[in-house]
């Protein structure tokens, strides 16, 4: 049983002792120096993450989630960025890694499956020397045997007749494939650490289910740590344990995938579930996006970056929701939820924000 | 790949038939005449209406062009004497046939186009490939001054320049000359660095500019960005997955540049004094020297739209998405 | 268009000359330059003085090889020649052009030819092929001459008359345009083609006008009496051609050598290499010396680089020179004033005499051509030329390397170099002329456009109101040569054929041949020079002709004013240290190649 | 010395950072149009706007050649060298430096003794001049065709696009040589005299015919991209006329690469023009013009090298100004470029 911790910059994760969390993130800042200004794009997160278990990540587009996993990666490009606050895999401190030491273990320990196969594989290579690549850098093998292993690999992501397609180049290949194949290249060194960045979000709804088994699979069978990124909740309900949902760059909730489904708290996620459509649903009922657009990051709104979207901020006294930010607020079992309503008001309203 | 030879081949001769008609045609809108440049000082009606016809001025202009063109291929007999085929006629000055001319020529024009672009390309594509990876640094920064000022002179400025101070005052480099590969290798290289240098200077100043920014373009694509996700080395990220890409748009610019190379070489041969296509060119015209002037126009015309296929077939190797048809 | 920076086929009117006897004299006193306080240029003028070598007709002991030894020369090496344009024409029968002449010496042979002293310079026609410069007979209509013996072509084949009855012959044939035309005009007349078509008809010349009694002899059958038949005789057609090997029009790319080289390479406008012909004989040759092994001739070399190339004679042009090409007018300078250079100066006279045509068919009053005359800025015109170097101040018709050369200065333009404003007011107001407003029409070059500033700022101060045509210069002759053109004023440049004045004043100053495309551009028709130039040409005797062709020049210039002269042009050039026997050829206008030799 | 080398990418070294950022900073702060940013971002870039400066000025001098000439008391067609005996015999400056003093301050011209100064201010004024106009006409033949080209696509695609081919087979040099007296002969009857703005238009016209096709390409590509864009789309599904869908929709996405390429062409063509000068086939004396000054002094560097001094100076000058002002003015429309 794991539990994410409280927003406080340091301090031991509560919750059950003895399982160490693999990847620990403690109070990440990331901030782009860019013409217009600084942009804090992701703001003071901290998470802990477990071998065998999966962390889901949701939130709008912008709202810090890929940014973050760059940063775990430590890909970003440090002439325009700034990345503080620590990053521990397996107790090894990433930040301020050197860049070699990072080179060893990205590929192997810890990889990325990118979110759009088609731009995020070289168009100049075959597929399999893409795939091969990092496992002889990583494994010292031989051209052959890496060749061997890349066949296996697109064999195990489910791509047929793979010692023939090994060769093709990624143009060659449907979007399905091209993200098995985006896949087998991040399983290829078996890593421990698994970033999924909205992997399944170009696909279909069969190769979206045929992907999310064979993760699990793959967790099952290495006891692998995923980092689940997306903007679906209905895929956060399949395959993950805990959630956390960012907005402008922080953490406005997290808990259980129980908890966030079925009580959420935060008017944010209210919105995101809001805005879902479910099986249950009857066909003419419309589905309600949330007004508005994110907040810009370089200059955003003072008090509870939501506020402007907020449907419920008047009902917050003394306008605090466009003064004060509201603290992300622990309430026991690893669950927390930053907003200025009260309990009450929120378990009143719960019902009626998301059916 | 065949079907596309057979069309650019053919898209070719077209554009080549269509401006030696142009050049053919527009030359009789001149007022001078061929004639009365070459009967000296016996320019009576009689012997100017004999050199008309000797120089086979005296047929309606079109069936001249046809003559001319089909020449080419068949080779012709003319009042001055048979001239075989690959036949472009006779020189009006000095009766040579052009196309022994031409052959006598083009190497210098092509040693200097080649080394040129040899010179601006290594350099060139060099220092870019520096600038990108040391890039901020204060070496990226003076590079791109200094590629700026490259930029912005002109062979006609520095030229002169250089061989006042570098040749004539330092003794540093020799003088230009015409190559002469079969018997002076040597002297041949050695005639041809300065030209060359010269000519490349603005030049290269380009490709490291457009080197340089198309790498980071590169560097910031997401499969450069997977490449390193992999856990690749910055150098192999860098040439094997950034600079792949880069070349595509640096041979692009390049195919863009052959005939701004041909240019620069004619403004460098005259400069340097060497006999190239281009010093060969400004003589046809000057000299009224028609037969010359369509050698030179196709010559060179045809070079660059060849060289401009062999470019395009190119890309096919560079980037396996690109299909020839 | 001057042959300096000039293609060599648009230097019309500028071919080989000769000189007869003239007396020796120097006119340094023209070429001072404007050198005032400071000025480099007034040292410079001893660098650029010239003089003028007398020439004699030579007898048949002159003409028996070989030729007189250089004090210190050796046989050996390669010489280079840099030449600014490249050659049109390689056959001799087309050669007109003085580069065409001077380089044809080196790989043909003429009946005659000119002997230059290593020594003294002093120049003399003898006989080249032939044992003397000829014998006429018939009161001048018959010309006989003798070939020397051992002669041979670059096979060993000997050298027959009839060969050179054959060279004659293709004189007529239709792809002969370029060369000179008096032997086939005083053979067969005007229309010689129409009465004969070359010997690729078949047929040959009747014994009634070209004999070979033995295949050493030919006679020559004139229409009319021609005293300067051995000058004639010097012009490079006036040699054999082995039928066997003549190969038409293309002979004009590859002829075959009877001269002391043979062609090895040729590469049109770019390079011509001599190589030593194993089978002349230097015992029947009185004019070449021929020391140099090879000569490697560099075509289409840019002005300045030429000039800095000999100047700096840096790897093998020490062993260069430029045979036809002087010095580039922004070079001059340093060359007339650097002592280093002295040593391999060479500083003559060509045979060109530059001027201004005044086209009398539309400036009618010769007063209004005098006023010209007058406001002419000739110290201003050589300035922008180049000044003393290039060439001197001309005040006459004639040049200093033709015979009977009299400096002769009717308008006192030495006096007044700068022009006469003033005077030229004058006359126009006699004249009653007002707002004069004339038309100069230029070639569209750099020098040309200069001398274009020049003149408008200098006839203004006259009143004169100078509009300037810029026409392209591939078409300049074409359209000041029309009759009906509409120019006041335009430009040309004579040389003599060879030093007699009946190469200059009838084709300039005959106004029975104004034609389209004729030379005498301004148009003077006056019926008294007319019927004087038929006078003139009658007169047998060389030096009485001389004298003349000089006073009729003089009435000419001082009466009908249709020309105004400006400049004597000068070969003035730097050779390569590594040459030795460098000679001036005069009548070419040239470097005498026959003499050099390689230290 | 081509315009062809313009039509490269414009180099935009955008970073995934960047590009994350402009995701992140989401919208643009309320109140500003990309316009004013742009020009807020140019202000601040201080290269740019020095050379903005420096190119105004070489503007104005070009318009206002007359009064400064006037306020320096020379003009250019005066021959004070040969005048007031400045030359020597050789037609070279007596004085030394190429005779710069207090009346001649860049000294005079050697052979005609021009005043040099004068001789540049017009010069400049000429070339500037009609680097200007095949500059304007080059980018509304480009844009227009380019629109249409891509716009239109098919058949006129592609027969436009092998046209432009052909143009760019050319071996433009050879063109210009070739082709510059033709086009002379065909306004100028023979023999009579030219007029300067014969030679002006001339030489507009042959670099014109050869200048449009690079940007027409760029605009082309740009406008294929745009084209599949919904709002276009919606435009045309909406029953837009062609002409309102290209002025309402595509001309104003296309207008910042289309002002970064002239910034970068002029100074192209001004290059281009004194080349064709100093080949002898562009203006002509008396004709004051920057090539021609270029001819001259290739002809006296050995006797009066400070006479390729100033025109040489001056173009290095008036191009590095307009190269980086074209790099800043990218800049500012194109923000995401990190340099």
């Amino acid at each position: 049983m794991t539990t994410a911790t409280e927003d406080r910059p340091t301090g031991p994760p509560e919750g059950t002792p003895g399982t160490e969390p693999f990847l620990s993130v403690r109070d990440l800042r990331v901030r782009f120096a860019t013409e217009d200004g600084l942009v804090k794009a992701v703001d003071g997160l901290s998470f802990d993450l477990p071998r065998g278990r999966t962390l889901g990540i949701v939130g709008e587009s912008g709202s810090g989630k890929s940014v973050t996993n760059l940063a775990v990666l430590g890909l970003h490009d440090p002439r325009v960025t700034t990345v503080t606050g620590d990053i521990l895999l397996d107790g090894r401190e990433l930040t301020h890694a050197p860049r070699r030491a990072l080179e060893r273990l990205r590929g192997n320990t810890m990889s990325m499956i990118f979110q759009d196969s088609l731009t995020a594989l070289s168009p100049y290579y075959t597929v399999g020397r893409q795939i091969a690549e990092p496992y002889r850098k990583h494994t010292g093998a031989s051209r052959a045997r890496a060749r061997r292993r890349a066949v296996e690999m697109l064999g195990r992501v489910g791509i047929p007749r793979p010692e023939r397609r090994v060769d093709d180049y990624p143009h060659h290949f449907s979007g399905g494939m091209r993200q098995r194949a985006m896949i087998a290249l991040a399983l290829v060194c078996d890593p421990e650490l698994l970033i999924a960045d909205e992997p399944t979000t170009a696909l279909d709804v069969t190769v979206q289910a045929q992907i999310l088994d064979l993760l699990a699979d793959l967790q099952r069978e290495r006891g692998t740590a995923i980092v689940f990124v997306t903007h679906d909740l209905g895929v956060v309900a399949g395959v993950c344990d805990e959630v956390l949902v960012m907005y402008a760059g922080r953490c406005v909730e997290r808990g259980t995938v129980r908890d966030i489904l079925k009580s959420p708290r935060h008017p944010y996620t209210w919105g995101l579930l809001g805005s879902l459509p479910r099986m249950t649903d009857d066909a003419d009922e419309p589905l309600r996006p949330i007004p508005g657009t994110p907040p810009s990051l370089l200059t955003p709104p003072p008090g509870c970056p939501f506020h402007p979207r907020c449907p419920y901020r008047d009902q917050v006294p003394d306008d605090r929701c466009r003064v004060e930010r509201p603290p992300l607020a622990p309430e026991g079992g690893g669950r927390a939820s930053a907003c200025h309503l009260p309990d009450e008001r929120v378990r009143e309203l719960t019902p009626g924000a998301v059916r | 790949m065949l079907r596309f030879l057979v069309r650019r081949l053919l898209g070719a001769v077209v554009i080549l038939a269509l401006i030696s008609a142009l050049t053919y045609l527009l030359f009789f809108t001149l007022p001078s005449d061929p004639a009365l440049l070459s009967c000296g000082k016996n320019c009576t009606p009689a012997n100017v209406a004999l050199i008309h016809h000797n120089l086979g001025l005296d047929k309606p202009v079109p069936v001249q062009y046809g003559e001319y063109m089909a020449g080419i291929f068949t080779g012709r007999r003319l009042p001055l004497g048979n001239c075989p085929a690959p036949c472009f006629g006779l020189s009006f000055a000095n009766d040579a046939p052009v196309w022994t001319i031409l052959s006598s020529r083009y190497p210098t024009t092509l040693s200097l186009a080649v080394g040129g672009a040899a010179v601006f390309l290594t350099v060139g594509v060099g220092l870019g490939l520096v600038s990108a990876w040391t890039r901020g640094s204060l070496f990226d920064r003076l590079a791109s001054s200094v590629s700026l000022m490259g930029q912005s002179v002109q062979i006609y400025f520095i030229g002169p320049l250089a061989i006042y101070l570098l040749v004539d005052r330092l003794r540093w480099l020799d003088p230009g000359a015409d190559p002469d590969w079969s018997h002076d290798p040597a002297g041949a290289v050695g005639g041809l660095v300065l030209p060359c240098l010269v000519m490349s200077v603005i030049f290269w100043s380009n490709y490291s500019r457009q080197t340089r920014s198309l790498m980071i373009e590169q560097l910031a694509e997401e499969h450069v960005r997977t490449a390193r996700a992999k856990g690749m080395g910055r150098g192999y990220v860098f040439f094997r997955y950034a600079l792949r890409g880069a070349m595509g748009p640096i041979v692009t610019l390049f195919g863009i540049d052959l005939g701004s190379v041909f240019g620069g070489a004619i403004i460098t041969e005259t400069t340097f004094g060497l006999h190239g296509l281009g010093q060969l060119a400004v003589a046809a015209v000057t000299q009224t020297d028609l037969p010359l002037e369509m050698g030179v126009m196709l010559f060179s015309s045809c070079a660059i739209v060849l060289f401009n296929v062999v470019i395009d077939a190119s890309y096919a190797f560079i980037d396996p998405r690109v299909r020839l048809l | 268009m001057r042959l300096r920076n000039s293609t060599a086929r648009t230097a019309r009117a500028r071919c080989g000359a000769a000189l007869l006897a003239a007396t020796a004299l120097t006119l340094s006193a023209c070429s001072a330059g404007g050198g005032t306080g400071g000025d480099t240029g007034g040292g410079g003028a001893d660098g650029a003085k010239a003089s003028v070598q007398s020439v004699t007709l030579g007898t048949a002991a002159d003409s028996v090889g070989p030729a007189t030894a250089v004090a210190g020369a050796h046989k050996g090496g390669t010489a280079y020649d840099l030449e600014q344009n490249g050659i049109n024409h390689l056959d001799p029968a087309q050669a007109y052009i003085n580069q065409e002449q001077i380089i044809g010496q080196l790989f043909s042979r003429q009946l005659t030819n000119y002997r230059i002293d290593p020594r003294t310079g002093k120049t003399t026609l003898v006989g080249d092929l032939a044992t003397d410069t000829g014998e006429s007979s018939d009161g001048g209509r018959t010309w006989t001459y003798h070939l020397k013996p051992g002669l041979t072509w670059q096979d060993g084949t000997p050298i027959t008359s009839a060969q050179v009855k054959y060279g004659f012959e293709r004189l007529y044939a239709s792809f002969e345009t370029a060369g000179p035309q008096y032997v086939q005009t005083w053979l067969s007349g005007q229309d010689f083609r129409k009465a004969y078509q070359g010997p690729y008809s078949g047929k040959s010349l009747p014994d009634s006008v070209i004999a070979t009694p033995d295949n050493r002899t030919i006679v020559l059958h004139f229409l009319a009496p021609h005293p300067d038949t051995p000058y004639a005789m010097a012009l490079s057609g006036s040699g054999p051609v082995l039928p066997a090997k003549d190969t038409e029009a293309k002979y004009d790319s590859a002829p075959f050598s009877d001269g002391p080289y043979e062609i090895a390479d040729y590469q049109p406008g770019k390079q011509l290499l001599l190589r030593r012909n194993p089978h002349w004989d230097p015992r029947t040759d009185p004019v070449r010396d021929a020391y140099p092994d090879e000569w490697d001739i560099e075509l289409g070399i840019a002005q300045p680089g030429l000039t800095e190339r000999l100047m700096q004679q840096a790897g093998h042009d020490k062993d260069a020179l430029a045979l036809v090409a002087p010095a580039d007018p922004t070079q001059t300078p340093l060359i007339a004033t650097g002592a280093q250079y002295r040593s391999r100066l060479v500083s003559q006279y060509q045979p060109f005499v530059d001027v201004f045509n005044i086209n009398t068919s539309r400036v009618k009053d010769e007063r209004v051509r005098q006023a010209l005359m007058y406001a002419f800025p000739m110290r201003q015109v050589q300035t922008a030329l180049g000044g003393a170097p290039q060439g001197d101040l001309a005040t006459d018709l004639i040049g200093p390397t033709v015979a009977g050369f009299q400096a002769a200065d009717p308008f006192g333009k030495l006096a007044e170099p700068n022009g006469d404003p003033a005077k030229a007011k004058e006359l126009l107001k006699q004249a009653g002329v007002t707002h004069l407003k004339l038309t100069y029409a230029y070639a569209d070059e750099a020098r040309w456009q200069t001398v274009a500033r020049t003149l408008q700022s200098a006839f203004a101060k006259a009143g004169i109101d100078l509009q300037t045509t810029a026409i392209d210069s591939t078409s300049y002759y074409t359209l000041v040569g029309k009759v009906n053109n509409p120019y006041d004023l335009y430009r040309t440049g004579w040389g003599a054929d060879w030093p007699s004045a009946s190469t200059v004043i009838p084709p300039t100053m005959d106004g029975r041949l104004i034609a389209d495309g004729d030379t005498d551009y301004a148009h003077l028709n006056d019926p008294y020079v007319n019927a004087a130039i038929d006078r003139v040409e009658k007169i047998t005797d060389l030096s009485q002709q001389a004298v003349q062709w000089q006073q009729l020049a003089q009435y000419i210039l001082k009466n009908d004013t249709p020309v105004i002269p400006y400049e004597y042009d000068k070969y003035f050039n730097v050779h390569g240290d590594g040459l030795g026997g460098v000679t001036y050829n005069s009548p070419l206008g040239a470097i005498n190649p026959n003499t050099v030799y390689v230290k | 010395m081509t315009s062809a080398r313009e039509t490269t990418t414009t180099g935009s070294d955008n970073e995934t950072d960047a590009a994350l950022a402009r995701a992140a900073s989401g919208t643009v702060p309320v109140g500003r149009s990309p316009r004013q940013l742009a020009w807020i971002r140019f202000r601040r870039d201080r290269t740019g706007v020095v050379c903005a400066v420096i190119v105004a000025c070489f503007i104005l001098i070009a318009l206002a050649a007359p009064l400064i000439t006037k306020a320096y008391g020379k003009n250019p067609y005066t021959l004070y060298g040969q005048d007031d005996g400045l030359l020597n015999s050789y037609g070279l400056p007596l004085k030394p430096n190429g005779g710069i003093d207090g009346a001649h301050w860049f000294g005079v011209e050697p052979g005609l003794g021009r005043d040099v100064l004068a001789l540049l201010v017009y010069g400049i004024r000429t070339s500037l001049g009609i680097a200007l106009c095949v500059t304007v006409l080059s980018v509304v033949a480009g844009v227009t065709v380019g629109l249409f080209q891509g716009y239109l696509g098919g058949r006129t695609d592609y027969v436009v696009g092998r046209f432009s081919d052909l143009m760019m087979s050319f071996p433009q040099q050879l063109f210009f040589i070739a082709f510059t007296p033709v086009i002379v002969a065909m306004f100028v009857r023979p023999g009579n005299a030219e007029p300067t703005w014969i030679r002006f238009a001339a030489l507009v016209i042959v670099q014109f015919v050869l200048g449009w096709m690079a940007l027409g390409r760029l605009v082309r590509a740009q406008v294929l991209s745009l084209r599949t864009r919904e709002y276009v789309e919606a435009a045309r599904l909406s029953g837009a006329s062609t002409a309102r869908i290209v002025r309402r929709e595509l001309l104003p996405n296309i207008w910042s690469t289309v002002l970064v390429q002239s910034t970068l062409l002029l100074p192209v063509n001004v290059t281009a023009e004194a080349g064709l000068s100093y080949l002898g086939v562009g203006m002509q004396t008396p004709t004051p013009d920057w090539g021609l000054m270029f001819q001259d002094a290739a002809q006296y560097y050995q006797s009066d090298i400070t006479y390729m001094f100033f025109p040489g100076v001056a173009m290095v000058v008036f191009v590095v100004a307009f190269n980086l002002l074209g790099d800043s003015v990218r800049d500012a429309l194109d923000p995401k470029t990190v340099r």
